[in-house]
């Protein structure tokens, strides 16, 4: 029916990998295969490949290259940094303060702390997916060892006021950790004027390969290792390392964080052509997250009276590649709960669609898309047993 | 993830509306599971002679609710009866483990708008023999 | 003053990817980028390249497929098998026990549940390096609830005997968990008839990529996660997955495990002749670990009244690629804890060199190794202050 | 991980050897930890005419011994006693942080061997004045 070109705009669930990442990765998969913990020569090249990868890191994030550490993905470097200073920290206190709309590789390490018999603070957030500093400040207890609050939501696309939140933190003496996943290449970041002291990122959510991720640790955290064993990164993460990933992300952040600014014109432009299509073509749809508050390419909108599956294998069978929250709960039952958490309905929530932006999308991608959701959802609505008609929509 | 079954009557979904004066009508789910199925019979000496349905709901929900409705017509209302999960789980060549609670709630759906028949005509409504053997293990919302 | 020709036998430290591997790669560096989370078709590629990696996992240790869990690498898999069963069965004990001679991945995981509160036994080795059934059976408590054995030693070669420590382990109920990741293509592996419940390996030590590793574990065994988040791997192992590091293990670990016995009798006559040479042509050199139950590849060579690095360095500036030990100890003052373990004085373990071979060696390489390694003992010994001529060595 | 200058020191280093009835010997450090270094001298009036080492060690041990060799020959035996690892380290062009403990152990040969010579000569030995000041936080054996 529709002709086969692919359309993609999941940007938030992993994005292509650029060639000149590509490139950068090249030398180190099969060429320079020596293990950097090697004494000899043909190791150096492995050794200095990270270490370029390590200041490329650090300069995206106004750190210094002995902060970075190199992880296998966003999840585990959110496992590491909450786990790791849980762990270190337990004599000092045994809360934990974070939100309820981190992403599970935050939630679920919170759920499995507390089984450990840590507490947890999950702040609220407001209708349009905004932490309020003044909960912050009130949940803190002298107990508290660790907060973490993610910089952009990855269903919502709503970005926090961290260096705020990190303020909050510093006075307090806490550590700061933010899931930053979402945030790099989007937002400006500088971990010493926004107060973080630990953040996390992962290479394929900024056009970096998949497998890869960092952990920026401020100089003097107290924390625990995740994965223990050999002395690589300075003995705080074992295993040998991935040169080649490891060089892609480096070369990946760089490009990524070049220049943000225009970037963000570019995809917000677009962005904001498609959304306003959106809301003025199909009735019974609402924007989620915040107006302005939110990453340049996000676009999470619900669609009343129909189920957000039903939608992605419509989009997709007409080459549009979309999400309903975070792809890694696509096959959950459970609504969305960054969406239950802004306080929208269950029921509304399950008919939330995901639409992310990214460098390669053109005019013509949102003029396919414009072209072809208004009728998807027209499609499942009249097959909705709660869809009665509308007056005002012609349906 | 789907067969091609199930993408087949997800697209050409047979038997979609709600038959007007229908003889029995079932709704089974509710909106916070993100299902809701009601399906509508036309019952003729004691053979369901048509069925339709409006489903919300996800690629599965809306496939089984298709199946469903093709297996029992021409049905009788005792065969129709019998028409377990399984049998529109096989018809749809599978389902993924997460979705199989689709095809109970068209199961009860069915079984829903018979006993809505059934009523109407002041018969006793028959009693759920088996309870709904299905993977319980993902589901967070009951059927 | 040697030619620069490259002369790699240090396969136990990392190896280099194979073509096939990576062809295997290839398709998902960028082109197949889709997240196998996705539900739109793009996404299908890399979905089927993961299920695909797993049937070859699992067929090359006798499992199936719904028991292989990828991970980021060797160290990853050791914490998580160790930490996962510890946490999870801390109530039923706390007891572990584990070998002396095990990577540091095995060992500084069981330090690090020390400081947690286990109790780890570190069991002896007799002076090859093996492992004695018996203090296996003498150390098991009512306590116990890990018994993790390394499957072959990095560092001097020798091969456990596994199968009969596991049966011990289940005799008794244990989990038994091993460190396979020195033993994959070298050994002949069945975890069913090995009666191994847990088993560790990594991929760029088969010609595989760097990065990227699995976990076995048994049907039915209590393990929590390592690393919590998305619903990957089965709700198991968090994280965007490592798609092209996956698909590349999966081609390694099928071609590495198609023909052991070939593999093996290739690459033990050279080691043989190699070895044979070096004791024969050195006087004061004695080989490490086991004469027959050791890795077709491993030589470990203590040479008396020299220091190993300095070996290494004359043997790099010929081009040759060896190690001393593990090479993520490499950095390291202390003598290799493997060597004291089997009982060799501390003074004569700081000069051990370790070659291992692998299928790219060749007679050449060989002959080369042995014309350049008895000039450097000598020049070395010429200058130690320990080293007071030898009347039967001519030097 | 070396410097070139380092890498020279190990691939030609100099003053290898023991003094034939030497004025002065010095010996330090031990099998166990994989690092012994003896140093020889040679001393007319108060000056180093010759100095010679010999070392079991890894590539820094020997590159520092052979340059510890080199700067004191020349020197004064005040002179000579005064070289601090760090001159030994910055005449390297650096060494890594694990490796420092090398360069001290060269010093304190070198001061082993000045106040073996003074003993023969019937004089007071020196006191180490400075504790030596390096990375211990890597080591796990004394110097
Ligand atoms: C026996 C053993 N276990 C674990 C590891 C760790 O594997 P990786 O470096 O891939 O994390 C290695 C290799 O470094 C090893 O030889
Ligand atoms: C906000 C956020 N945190 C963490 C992650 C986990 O990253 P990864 O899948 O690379 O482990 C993701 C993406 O999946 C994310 O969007």
């Amino acid at each position: 029916m529709a002709d086969r070109r692919i359309i993609y705009m999941d940007h938030s669930a992993t994005t292509c990998v650029r060639p000149e990442v590509m490139e950068a990765m090249a030398p180190y998969h099969a060429e320079n295969f020596g293990n950097p913990s090697s004494l000899y020569s043909i190791a150096r090249n492995s050794r200095n490949a990270v270490e370029t990868a390590r200041a490329q890191v650090a300069a995206a994030l106004g750190a210094s290259p002995d902060e970075i550490y190199f992880t296998s993905g966003g999840s585990e470097s959110d496992n590491w940094a909450i786990k790791g200073i849980a762990f270190a920290n337990r004599k000092k206190g045994d809360h934990i303060i974070t939100t309820k709309i981190e992403h599970h590789a935050v939630l679920h390490t919170c759920y499995y702390l507390e089984k450990q018999g840590f507490s947890v603070t999950y702040l609220p957030v407001d209708q349009h997916g905004l932490v309020n500093p003044a909960d912050l400040e009130t949940a803190i207890t002298d107990r508290t060892i660790l907060i973490s609050v993610m910089f952009a939501n990855n269903e919502i696309g709503t970005i926090e006021p961290v260096a705020e939140l990190g303020a909050i933190a510093k006075k307090h003496k806490i550590p700061f950790h933010t899931d930053a996943v979402q945030a790099i290449g989007n937002v400006q970041i500088d971990v010493n004027a926004q107060n973080i002291d630990l953040l996390s990122l992962s290479a394929h959510k900024f056009s970096g390969p998949k497998g890869v991720g960092a952990l920026y640790i401020r100089k003097g955290t107290k924390i625990d290792n995740l994965i223990h064993g050999g002395g690589q990164e300075r003995r705080r993460r074992a295993g040998t390392e991935n040169i080649a990933g490891i060089a892609g992300l480096g070369k990946a952040i760089e490009m990524a964080t070049s220049d943000i600014e225009a970037h963000n014109r570019k995809i917000r432009l677009l962005r904001d052509r498609l959304l306003d299509g959106i809301l003025k073509t199909i009735p019974y749809s609402h924007l989620n997250g915040h107006k302005e508050k939110r990453l340049p390419g996000n676009i999470n909108i619900s669609f009343e009276f129909i189920e957000g599956e039903s939608i992605l294998l419509w989009l997709d069978d007409a080459g549009i590649c979309a999400s309903t929250g975070s792809a890694c709960t696509s096959g959950s039952l459970e609504p969305s709960h960054v969406l239950l958490a802004t306080g929208l309905p269950a029921g509304i929530s399950h008919g939330s669609l995901r639409l992310t932006l990214g460098e390669v999308n053109t005019d013509a991608d949102v003029d396919f898309v414009l072209e072809v959701l208004p009728d998807v959802v027209s499609r499942l609505r009249k097959m909705s047993p709660l869809w009665k008609g509308e007056k005002g929509s012609g349906a | 993830m789907y067969s091609d079954k199930v993408m087949d009557h997800f697209k050409n979904p047979r038997n979609v509306g709600e038959i007007e004066n229908a003889d029995g009508v079932g709704e089974v789910g509710n909106p916070v599971c993100g299902d809701i199925m009601n399906i509508s019979i036309k019952v003729e000496n004691n053979i369901i002679t048509d069925a339709k349905f409006k489903t919300f709901g996800c690629g599965a929900a809306i496939a089984s609710s298709s199946m469903a409705t093709e297996l029992v017509t021409g049905k009788t209302l005792e065969q129709a009866w019998d028409l377990s999960n399984k049998a529109v789980v096989e018809a749809l060549n599978g389902l993924p483990p997460q979705k199989v609670h689709c095809s109970v709630l068209a199961e009860e759906g069915i079984h829903k708008a018979i006993n809505d028949y059934r009523r109407k005509q002041g018969l006793e409504p028959w009693v759920e023999k088996n309870l709904p053997a299905h993977d319980h293990e993902e589901m967070t919302c009951g059927t």
